[in-house]
């Protein structure tokens, strides 16, 4: 399950921290106490930046920065569908074997499909990644009232 | 190294337990290291279960046929096993429940639904502690919720124990029952039953006892607690899943109202009103865990036939071999007593910055099995401020050799994050 | 003989019960007619408690280590069998208990604690029947006492059937919830669920369907039933003793409040408060009946390779020879439908004047297995002005010739106290 | 089980009906419907009669039967001593093989001896015991009073 990848990004973190942004949100894995603080600021329909914070485990950390470094500038519909594949990958229960076109679209990610197969681990990696979503419905929402 | 003094001959008991040969992760033997989540199985117990569905299966009480008759003494007879390994005076004290936390929520409703003097309402307190297992914390939430009764809490001093400093504080004349753990399933802390039970008796309050990592590992012996209530459970003991005791004093379980409705509780029912069967089978409605029950019962011969205290001794060695060996480990934090004085034999401990999920995913990959996160104790790790801990665990088969296994393998997790 | 249509290869079945070979009383092959009360366990059924405890026993969810992961793929896998046996919507509306009486007793616990418009209080009312087992009366009436609300019911007739004449008055308004059973265990009777169902939605009530004797030996489709909760076991349905189920509607599981607390069951806990996990877990307070759970698996697994409509056509005709040959017997009356239309294969009679408990006893005797005494259904036995019956209950692996065996050994019970 | 004894009594039952009394009682075997209605009649210390009336199995009919038959005419002392013969054969799972002595005391009650093995029918044996033991305390009272 550790594929270098996952303890790359673990080890050296791309974007962490809080900057500015259109919304905050908090998610919590009440399960095993990680956490994590997450802003999404939007450019239009572009995502300008995505900054985070957090305690946990190796998995929620370094999905959370190959997130950012996956998301961070692209447009919102293409993140979308990163994100949706994202989370196929996770609730695969290990099924899904990423081929080339898959890595065309998840890139680092890709790397956490060994992590599929632990379910107590999935919802580590998906943490994150369920904070985007939330944080960027709220941008959504704010831009539009 | 010299042998430890105290161990058990843990070559000959492990050849009872089929599982320890397992091997996980091509070909490494498993080091069990997560006892005081469950323990495994000896041969003898498993060989019960198969005898009594191959050749006894039936259900119990009230049948004329043979095979009723012999499923009935065998169940009964589990009774008076568990009634003697915990020294109860009477077989009748002892009830039947699915675990313990079953055996929990039995007292806590028990005392919501009772008369005077035992009833709880609002004018009344509910005394715990903050090292409960969730399951002797939220059944006393819930009944608060329920019956507007006030929850209080001994707190926890900074080396993992309890502070009974405002022990008069907290029990007082408004307390109607205090419920702590004997031995704690994340710090391992052995708790001093004497004193909270003189002052619960100096206010007329009733004393229940989470037995549940207890019961496996020394001699419990319920008359000498003086407690009102003790609960354990069967799958930590070597017993199958699905059981679990409430043992209480007969003149308590005779006075207070049955819980749940059905089979086997009752003496007589028409539409109009009904009245119950005396104690145990009071509480135990419907078919009971018949087979684990009797599982329970070859359990409890097999713990017997070691010795307690035997049990006692070799897990007491163990777990100071693994305090020592442990602290060794730079950056390991234990969380909880850190000398095998009055404590069990379920460690645990943060290691540096290193998620306990990654502890426990490496230690994985390595065979080594232990477990990570609150523990169903979450109050513990609020209380020491940290998001979870990595706790192994010990029992009667495990060996100085797994410590050693695990401290390697938590340098090697070490190196790995490093 | 003509073989009759419909029969099972019972000679094929009967190979994978070890008990049915068990000899009794010097000798004599056990004639097992006691299937109401509970079932034989298959060999498959066996195998699986075994393999588990033998290879893959841990504690369920949460842990990362590999024992604990096959543990809870082999948990959760059950439900997944169970949900799919029954036809549930979702595997999440699928709730482990002990057993059923324990999933009856919850349904009434979360409606007693429950808030509007689920709530059970001095207003309103609770309609049962006159032909329930005991564990579908106690609790209501124990529901009845702790809230105030009052218990009605429908009562039989004469052969044994559901009086629904008084429909539209026993269930009214005011009534929250409508329980009843779906096959009756003393009188066999097969009770028409779409009118009461139908009468209860029209008032806004929960239906409650006890099935305890139906999951063993018909298809059962939850969804098909149109009920809200659905209560059965898994002893009678060639599964461990030990094992229940609470089948509810996603949204009602939602809403309801828990009703044992402790781990597993939360979310996340404070000394203050906890919130709780969704459903089912939100039900399956502690250490849940792991061994059991998978044992139950196995059983619907084993039931399903054969078939239910082929167990439920194999029964019917058992039950329908069975019920010619015993109206053959002189002063034999039957308690309950005397045609095997709507009928289960639970058959109670009684024998001229002589007691029960002789009955069974000289039918002992002779190696045969039957029930005596008020079968946990009391109220009918008063209905019925007698203080007991006689029960005969077939399951997929009876014979023709066990019910000669039957006929046989009551002449000779005639005979001894002729 | 079903000494011929034990089938004589049940089939031809001594002093069955109820005639005059001193006290009544009646008791009830709440696991199977057996019940008893039963009268006793002293004459100072002898116990002049013991009628009653009841349903149950042949166990507990059987019981009753050898009960009138033994207690009848005895002194009351010497009765009670035989109830608790009576009770202890009873409860003593079969482990007591009934001796002369035994029989001496117990006359056609040492039939019993293999009921004792089946728990689940002790109780049907017992019923008319207890419901003596108790019609006599209360009798006793009486005649105090
Ligand atoms: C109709 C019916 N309901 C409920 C039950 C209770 O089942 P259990 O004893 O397994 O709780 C039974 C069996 O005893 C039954 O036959
Ligand atoms: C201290 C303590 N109390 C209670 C329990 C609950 O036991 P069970 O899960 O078997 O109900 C446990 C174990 O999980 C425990 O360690």
């Amino acid at each position: 399950m550790y594929q270098d990848v996952i303890l790359d990004h673990y080890k050296h973190p791309h974007g962490r921290g809080l900057r500015a942004g259109d919304a905050e949100v908090h998610h919590v894995n009440p399960t095993c106490g990680d956490e994590i603080t997450l802003r999404v600021k939007l450019d239009g329909r572009t995502i300008e930046d995505v900054s985070y914070e957090g305690q946990g485990c190796s998995i929620s950390q370094a999905s959370a920065s190959v997130l950012n470094e996956l998301l961070v500038g692209k447009e919102l519909a293409e993140a979308q569908r990163i994100q949706e594949q994202f989370l196929e990958l996770m609730q695969s229960r290990g099924r899904i074997e990423p081929d080339d076109a898959m890595e065309e679209v998840l890139e680092d990610a890709v790397a956490f499909a060994g992590v599929s197969k632990y379910p107590a681990r999935v919802k580590c990696a998906l943490l994150s990644w369920m904070a985007w979503k939330d944080a960027t419905a709220q941008a959504l929402k704010e831009a539009a009232a | 190294m010299t042998p430890l003094p105290g161990l058990l001959d843990t070559e000959a008991i492990r050849k009872d337990f089929p599982i320890l040969d397992r091997t996980v992760h091509d070909g490494k033997k498993v080091v069990y290291l997560d006892n005081a989540a469950t323990s495994q199985k000896p041969r003898q117990v498993l060989d019960a279960l198969s005898a009594y569905y191959e050749r006894h299966n039936a259900n119990v009480h009230r049948g004329v046929h043979v095979l009723a008759e012999e499923a009935t003494a065998l169940y009964e007879g589990a009774r008076d096993k568990v009634a003697a390994f915990v020294n109860a005076p009477s077989r009748d004290e002892v009830v039947f429940t699915k675990n313990a936390s079953e055996s929990l929520n039995l007292v806590a409703n028990m005392l919501g639904f009772a008369d005077e003097p035992y009833r709880v309402d609002r004018d009344t307190e509910i005394v715990i502690t903050e090292m409960e297992h969730h399951s002797n914390i939220v059944p006393w939430q819930l009944l608060a919720q329920r019956t507007g009764a006030k929850l209080k809490w001994f707190g926890l001093t900074d080396d993992g124990r309890l502070d009974l400093s405002d022990l008069n504080e907290v029990i007082t004349e408004k307390t109607k029952v205090v419920s702590f753990v004997l031995v704690s399933n994340i710090l391992g802390t052995h708790n001093p039953v004497e004193a909270i039970v003189r002052r619960a008796q100096e206010v007329g309050a009733l004393v229940v006892v989470d037995a549940s990592q207890a019961a496996p590992h020394m001699p419990l012996d319920v008359q000498a607690l003086q407690a009102d209530f003790v609960a354990f459970t069967g799958h930590k003991m070597v017993g199958p899943t699905g059981i679990g005791v409430l043992w209480g004093r007969k003149g308590l379980l005779d006075d207070l109202p049955p819980f749940l409705g059905g089979g086997e509780m009752i003496e007589t029912v028409s539409m109009h009103s009904s009245t119950y069967a005396p104690a145990p089978h009071k509480f135990e409605a419907g078919t009971p865990p018949i087979a684990q029950a009797v599982g329970l019962g070859a359990a409890v011969d097999y713990l017997s036939g070691i010795g307690m205290a035997a049990v006692e001794a070799h897990e007491h060695a163990i777990t100071e071999y693994a305090l020592g060996r442990l602290q060794e480990v730079p950056d390991l934090r234990i969380i909880g007593p850190t000398s095998a004085e009055d404590r069990g034999a379920a460690i645990s401990f943060t290691l540096g910055d290193i998620h306990p999920h990654d502890v426990g995913q490496v230690l994985d990959e390595q065979g080594i099995a232990v477990r990570v996160g609150h523990h169903c104790a979450r109050p513990v790790c609020l209380r020491y401020g940290i998001p979870a801990t990595t706790r192994a665990s010990f029992y009667l088969y495990s060996t100085p050799g797994e410590v050693d296994a695990l401290v390697d393998g938590l340098e090697y997790v070490r190196n790995f994050f490093g």
